[in-house]
């Protein structure tokens, strides 16, 4: 770098320095996550400060202290967890610079130390799955048999995922998650899961897998064990990246909640708003969708990841 | 002296190792203000009858006594506490603490809980001064040689107020001033009452310092006699466990000559060779078939020119000329390709692999001569072994048990018999009669004798003197850290000599040249 | 002692006896639970079943241990084998991706010759910063473990590379003589390794720089040069490693391929006998510790254990191996008076080391 | 004959031998931070020195215990794990609302219970630290996600004033009670390992335990203590991260055995045992600190590049330090 990037933020020329600190790169969502963030940034004429925290909270708050120290004027990140932020983002607010959240949220109670959160709703993301097989199935008389495959123990999108799908399978008596393993969000994890649960329950009518990855991961298996995916077994996952799009369309999986990396341009506007100290809602939503087969045939042509 | 009660009785202790009876009902007893020698071969169960008294080993049978009173000790802690003090066979400190820790860890004087550092180097230096040693307290042991690494672990040993105190061998690595150090404390604290047990293989000791003498052989109790009553050479017979005119093996003394031997190009020559703050700059010639010996006090530099010579240390500078052309002798890989064996008088950190087996440690070296990709055939290896178990009646027989298993002794001969294997040239032993029976001394003297005899260049050292002059045909005199002197061993040469030598250093020119 | 006791003494004294047995109980407690664990049946001349299962998905843990195990013998450990496996599987995949036809054995063969060739490299380095510049191995090898896991995501530029390419699967999943083919390729390894080691003095050579160096240094061994060869080995085993964990999904992950898989590794390699302070090893006691660590995963999986308790499952189950493997241990309850002997090496002849 | 004294002075030029390792870590700590000044003008902030103190306070006194196991020539994998259930336990029991003296003591008797537990197998039945504590690892990860599957956030007041208490000019340059903390503990340590017995049998054992037992030290007891001594460091490690974080979450301080492990061997610590001081522990968590404080000014790094510069600045740490070591011994 050179001498002068660490001051950066503090000469008034009109250029706004962000400090954006990325949870890490554990998948295909994030990197693209990242690949936006970065793109749009340029596009915008804001610096960016890039920390990647390889996945430790610890990571972050150093980070975010070191963004204090250079002055950025806002700091932007993807919490990894949900608590244990008041303290550093007291000191941010000490120093008068704005905090916006992006893709997870923060559970302090006080929402004056952070701007505005900028994400997908996980809950809602499930609830879409859960509901779109509540119609499907129902007219079923008879139990169905799903089986989850989560993603990391403990990660907000695996916690908030089960609990969505959960609530909205409510509705339906019939029915049952029968098995719920943690895949890791790999496809290693996830065909390595599928594998035990084709062995352990002869009859599994439906697959939920909190990322297409696990997804992905799981198709190997169920081919493996003689069966035809999104015939014999109904597979819903959630995120819609390229390779879970393709296996969309071609009729392998049967619905996908997306949840979309594309935060970049959303943030970079928000940031300018708020650099400006115009006023921005607490929660803005990312757009995003659901896809069947149809729509996902549709939609491949122009994905971007 | 003995008529008071014992304050140490052992009866009818056994031990066994897995495929081993290392002790078979022994009962040994050990009176207060006496000087009480435990004597037997390589592998007699000394070491291991030390151990179970004091708790590094349980035993199968038996019981032990500790004045009237059953002990049965956990480890050398609570022996310690009771007051039985141990000096172990190999030097069992720590080399990474300071001279000074080493010799009063565990009873450091400590004010509110604190170690007092300047109390204890101290007290150190005062009890080093004792046994007439002026070590820096504070560096570390392991920057000292393995003979000043004993004398502390004396020290340690005589500092705890014991009522008995136990030497396993503390004179094999001692030279004769050191020996009559340790002797006189000793006396000393016999004469307070103290019990000592002590064990060596040197007789010329035993028959110095002891009061009484009990012999063990192969694990069983032979007897216990008065010095007084048991001569030398029924001492050895009742350890042997045969008649053997060994003895007389050992007075033989042959004059050998050098003059025939040094015509021709040397095996090894180098010159200026040195390492700074370890020896002095030298020159040395080597012929094929000549006997060298290294005397010297202890420290005074004699392993440093071995491994020099071996290149396990590398010299600052100096040429070396191996059969007449220059060569150059930079690790020990090289060396053992010109065909130099280097066998170590460190035989736990330097000389045996404790994890391999009898048969792996003997051809190591040859192995490593030939690389990885050259296995050497299994019936040479077995052909080999036990050639060599035999040759040196290495007990257990069984070249498959781990070489940690073996006692101190029979370590050392499969060491000798990892060099033997290599057939090598040159071959330089340091101490290779350390810890080791009188029977198997007399054959290591022999072996010299017909190795050199059949071509072998042989560099010795060894404490002994009377050794070193009885197998060398040429003898270099070390003396801090630098060869002073460079002497054919002739009819004018003989211990007084090479003392006055040492004590003079004025021969020094006739070295340096 | 009746004769049946005394072999029993020396049955239970054999080195593989209680890791074996750990494995056997393993796999009777799962049978107990779904009795159709342990069935196999014939499909389309392939054969199925739980215990394939188990030995199919141990063959990448087998492999990297048995590279581990040569590495621990000599006193040293290899904390980069995880993110050698993502580096050699991403090389492969991104190579394969790029070329139009993925098919081709051709494409296949080269992309692997390049990433072992990578691997190999990597391996030398490790080797070098132990042997010849002598850094504790657990810090040199951080060092790769670190950035290597960024190298294989540079290479894959942070995307999962999906690739379509038949023979390059056939390593995770092809199947030969009705038995999945990646068993082979471990077997196979363990094979060449064992011959490698044992048919050779190597074997011996590396148990003695690892139980005394200075010893062996001075026996003419020249020890950075063995020490060199472990870790280049150990890197070789885990690349092909790394083959079979991205064929077997067909995909190359730079973050999550081998993730932990030196922890895991570490594990086998010590139940299976082999001592992390260095010298003797045991191959074949790795690939026993390396099937106990599978049939824990899959048990896991299979009993349908909630995840919160898992990881407690674990760390039961690998407590009780290493317990009932302990000398001190058993001592402790094959006598019951106080005076039994002091650990003592069980007796076991070290023999050929020839995996079954 | 007559040999007086006998003068083994053998005073080979030995003075800061054993220090080497330890002031090489430290020049180089400068030479970084002295690039990091002239990269970057913020750098040079006071403050940017206490945030490193602020952010490590916890791995600082992890690394403290670890030294300690380290030092007899073991290790312990379990100290991340721990850390995690420590901060874990007290976020879940200050929810039940229990009072928060009582939750502190019952978070710091855990880690040690544990340690004390891990070092009776390891002594007794004589199995590896490495597997032991690995399986200690995986039990408290394991307690981790049993007690909850998400984060917990600490609402209470004791906790929160410990974690927001700015020691110093508080809209200037400070640092916070765990700083002072950890500086306790390191002070603590430093004279436990230097003048008492228990710290002296460390270093014995970590030279030769065999000999160690031979001498008569209690070799069983010491090791059991060194890990019950790492366990209570990693207990009040827990703490401090509970301060920072005022959270207890399952998957925090996944992979802090490794940093830790790192910093007592950059520090000078010999893996095998014997040799090494607390202060070179300071130093290591420093150079960790700093990297990462190197890498955020930076702030152009990808995520990969990210990694494979911490790996190469570790590396050259390293490679610098053997050189430096190797020269002057
Ligand atoms: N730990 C052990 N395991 C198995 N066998 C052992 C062990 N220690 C000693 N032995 C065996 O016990 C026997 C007695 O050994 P011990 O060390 O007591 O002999 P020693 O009389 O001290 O001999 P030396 O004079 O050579 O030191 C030997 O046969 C030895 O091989
Ligand atoms: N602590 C030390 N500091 C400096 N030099 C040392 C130290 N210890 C040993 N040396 C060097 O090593 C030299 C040789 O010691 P060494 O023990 O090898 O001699 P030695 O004659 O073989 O004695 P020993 O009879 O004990 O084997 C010493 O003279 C000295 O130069
Ligand atoms: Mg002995
Ligand atoms: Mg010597």
């Amino acid at each position: 770098g050179n001498s002068d990037t660490g001051g950066g933020g503090s000469k008034d020329d009109g250029k706004i320095t962000m400090g954006f600190s990325q949870v890490g790169a554990e998948s295909g969502w994030r990197t693209a996550n990242t690949t936006s963030i970065k793109e749009s940034a340029a596009a915008a004429g804001i610096e960016l400060k890039f920390d990647d925290a390889q996945q430790k909270q610890e990571n972050q708050i150093k980070a975010i202290r070191n963004y204090i120290q250079q002055k950025v004027d806002v700091i932007a990140f993807s919490p990894v967890v949900e608590s244990g932020w008041d303290t550093v983002l007291k000191e941010a607010k000490d120093a008068g610079i704005p905090v916006i959240l992006t893709d997870r949220s923060v559970d302090s109670a006080d929402k004056t130390l952070y701007k505005t959160f900028l994400g997908s709703d996980f809950v809602k993301e499930g609830r879409l799955a859960g509901e779109w097989l509540v119609e499907q199935k129902k007219s079923a008389s008879g139990p169905v048999n799903i089986v989850e495959l989560q993603g990391n123990t403990g990660a907000a999108p695996a916690n908030d995922r089960k609990k969505g799908f959960g609530e909205a399978i409510a509705a339906n008596p019939n029915l049952k998650i029968i098995a719920s393993q943690p895949g890791d969000f790999t496809r290693a994890g996830g065909k390595q899961v599928m594998e035990q649960f084709l062995k352990a329950y002869p009859k599994i009518d439906v697959l939920f897998a909190h990322n297409d990855d696990m997804g992905l991961g799981a198709l190997e298996a169920i081919t493996a064990a003689g069966k035809t995916p999104g015939k014999d077994i109904t597979i819903i996952t959630v995120d819609a990246v390229k390779d879970g799009m393709q296996a969309l369309a071609d009729g392998k999986f049967n619905f996908i909640a997306e949840c979309s990396p594309l935060l970049g341009p959303q943030l970079m506007d928000l940031a300018k708003k708020v650099h400006a100290g115009e006023e921005v809602p607490p929660r803005i939503e990312t757009e995003e969708t659901t896809f069947t087969t149809e729509q996902a045939k549709e939609a491949l042509p122009n994905r971007k990841y | 002296m003995t008529d008071s009660r014992p304050v140490l009785t052992m009866t009818g202790i056994s031990k066994s190792f897995p495929g081993v009876r290392a002790l078979h009902d022994v009962n040994f007893r050990l009176f207060p203000g006496e000087v009480h020698a435990l004597m037997g071969e390589n592998g007699a169960g000394k070491s291991t009858l030390i151990k179970v008294l004091t708790g590094v080993y349980d035993t199968d049978e038996g019981a032990i006594t500790l004045h009237d009173e059953p002990v049965s000790f956990s480890g050398p802690m609570q022996a310690t506490a009771a007051g039985v003090s141990t000096v172990f066979q190999e030097v069992n400190l720590c080399t990474n603490l300071s001279v000074a820790e080493n010799i009063f860890i565990g009873r450091e004087p400590r004010l509110f809980g604190a170690v007092r550092w300047g109390e204890v180097r101290r007290r150190a230096r005062a009890l080093l001064a004792r046994l007439d040693l002026d070590l820096d307290v504070s560096a570390p042991l392991g920057s000292y040689s393995l003979a000043i690494q004993q004398m502390v672990a004396i020290a340690r040993a005589i500092d705890i107020k014991a009522r008995v105190l136990i030497l396993d061998e503390p004179t094999s690595s001692l030279d004769a001033d050191e020996v009559a150090q340790l002797f006189r404390i000793m006396r000393q604290l016999r004469d307070e009452g103290i019990a000592i047990l002590f064990v060596t293989h040197f007789l010329d000791q035993v028959y110095e310092i002891a009061d009484r003498i009990t012999v063990l052989r192969n694990g069983g109790l032979v007897g216990e006699y008065l010095t007084t009553e048991l001569p030398q050479l029924s001492l050895v017979e009742k350890m042997i466990g045969k008649e053997l005119d060994v003895l007389e093996g050992i007075e033989e003394h042959s004059r050998r000559d050098l003059a025939t031997l040094e015509e021709g190009t040397p095996l090894v020559a180098v010159s200026n060779f040195g390492r700074g703050g370890a020896v002095e700059p030298f020159s040395l010639t080597i012929h094929a078939g000549e006997v060298v010996g290294l005397a010297g006090l202890l420290g005074s530099g004699r392993t440093e020119v071995a491994r020099l010579l071996f290149g396990a240390d590398r010299s600052d500078g100096g040429q070396v000329a191996v059969d007449g052309t220059a060569s150059s002798l930079r690790t020990p890989a090289q060396a053992i390709d010109h065909g130099v064996g280097f066998c170590s008088e460190n035989r736990r950190a330097e000389g045996i692999v404790a994890d391999l087996s009898v048969r792996e440690n003997m051809i190591l070296a040859m192995q490593a001569a030939r690389g990885w990709l050259r296995p050497i055939p299994r019936r040479r290896q077995d052909e080999l072994v036990d050639k060599y178990v035999k040759a040196l009646n290495i007990r257990p027989a069984d070249p498959e048990v781990p070489v940690r298993n073996l006692s101190g002794g029979n370590q050392q001969k499969v060491l000798l018999a990892r060099w033997l294997i290599t057939e090598p040239r040159l071959l330089i032993l340091d101490e290779p009669t350390r810890g080791i029976d009188i029977g198997a001394k007399t054959e290591i003297q022999k072996l010299v004798t017909q190795l050199s005899d059949g071509g072998m260049a042989v560099l010795f050292i060894s404490a002994e003197l009377e050794e070193v002059l009885r197998l060398s045909h040429k003898v270099a005199v070390m003396r801090d850290r630098q060869m002073v002197a460079q002497l054919a061993n002739d009819e004018s040469l003989d211990a007084d000599r090479i003392m006055q030598t040492i004590a003079s250093g004025s021969h020094r020119e006739e070295a340096d040249r | 002692m009746t004769d049946t006791m005394s072999r029993f003494r020396t049955m239970t004294g054999h080195r593989l006896f209680w890791p074996a047995a750990v494995l056997f109980a393993m796999l009777a407690a799962n049978t107990i639970y779904r009795p159709g664990f342990l069935s196999i049946e014939l499909k389309d001349g392939h054969l199925y079943g739980t215990p394939i299962d188990i030995l199919r998905l141990s063959a990448p843990l087998i492999l990297v241990a048995l590279g581990m195990t040569l590495v621990i013998s000599t006193g040293g450990i290899d904390l980069s084998v995880g993110s050698l496996c993502a580096i050699s599987g991403a090389i492969a995949c991104m190579y394969i991706s790029k070329q139009p036809d993925q098919s081709s054995i051709a494409v296949v063969a080269t992309a692997l010759a390049m990433a072992m060739g990578v691997s190999l490299v990597l391996g030398a380095w490790n080797g070098v910063l132990v042997a010849v510049i002598g850094i504790q191995p657990i810090i040199a090898t951080l060092i790769l473990m670190v950035a290597g896991r960024g190298l294989a995501q540079l290479i894959t530029e942070g995307q999962i590379i999906t690739i379509n390419s038949e023979p390059y699967r056939a390593i995770g999943l092809g199947h030969a003589l009705t038995l999945p083919l990646a068993i082979f390729i471990a077997l196979a390894a363990a094979l060449l390794v064992a011959a490698f080691t044992r048919r050779t003095a190597l074997g011996m050579i590396i148990e003695s720089v690892g139980g005394n160096s200075v010893a062996s240094r001075l026996a003419g061994i020249r020890s950075g040069r063995v020490i060199f060869l472990a870790y280049v080995i150990s890197a070789a085993c885990a690349a092909v490693a790394g083959f079979m964990m991205t064929a077997n999904v067909s995909s190359a992950d730079g973050n999550a391929a081998g993730l932990w898989v030196e922890l895991d590794a570490i594990l086998a390699v010590v139940i299976g006998g082999t001592s992390l302070a260095g010298g003797r090893f045991f191959l074949s006691g790795t690939i026993i510790g390396a099937l106990i660590i599978q049939t824990l995963t899959t048990t896991v999986y299979a009993m349908d254990i909630s995840p919160q308790t898992s990881l407690l499952f674990k760390a039961v189950v690998v407590i009780a191996v290493c317990l009932i493997q302990a000398p001190a241990f058993r001592a402790r309850f094959t006598r019951r008076r106080r005076n039994a002997p002091p650990p003592a090496p069980v007796a076991d002849k070290p023999k050929e080391q020839v995996p079954a | 004959m007559t040999t007086g004294t006998l003068t083994a002075g053998r005073n080979r030029f030995r003075l800061p031998r054993k220090q080497i390792p330890v002031l090489a870590t430290l020049a180089l700590l400068l030479v970084m931070y002295g690039i990091g000044v002239s990269q970057y003008t913020a750098f040079s902030n006071v403050q940017v020195i206490f945030n490193v103190f602020i952010d490590n306070g916890f791995l600082l006194v992890v690394a403290v215990g670890m030294t300690f196991v380290i030092l007899t020539g073991g290790i312990d994998l379990s100290v991340g794990s721990v850390v995690a259930m420590t901060a874990m336990v007290s976020a879940a029991l200050l929810q039940d609302g229990m009072p928060a003296a009582l939750v502190l003591v019952i978070a710091l008797l855990i880690g040690p219970t544990l340690g004390l537990l891990m070092g009776c197998v390891i002594h007794f039945f004589e199995i590896q630290p490495f597997i032991v504590t690995l399986a200690g690892m995986f039990f408290a990860r394991g307690m981790c996600t049993f007690i909850s599957g998400a984060s917990i956030p600490i609402t209470d007041g004791f906790w929160t004033a410990m974690s927001q208490e700015r020691i110093g000019n508080p809209r200037g340059n400070f640092v916070s009670i765990s700083v002072l903390i950890a500086f306790v503990v390191v002070a603590i340590a430093a004279y436990v390992l230097a003048y008492t017995r228990l710290g002296r049998n460390v270093y014995a054992i970590g030279g030769n335990p065999q000999s160690a037992l031979l001498m008569g030290l209690p070799v069983g007891r010491t090791r059991i203590a060194v890990y019950t001594i790492s366990g209570l460091c990693s207990a009040i490690g827990g703490i401090l991260l509970s301060f920072y974080t005022l959270s207890g979450a399952p998957l925090i301080a996944v992979g802090m055995e490794l940093d830790v492990i790192a910093a007592v061997v950059i520090g000078g610590t010999v893996l095998t045992g014997g040799a090494g001081y607390v202060f070179g522990t300071v130093l290591g968590v420093l150079v960790l600190g700093v990297i990462q404080t190197l890498i955020t000014f930076d702030g152009s790094l990808n995520s990969w590049w990210t990694k494979i510069v911490i790996g190469g600045l570790l590396f050259a740490f390293i490679l610098l330090q053997r050189l430096i070591g190797i020269r002057y011994k």
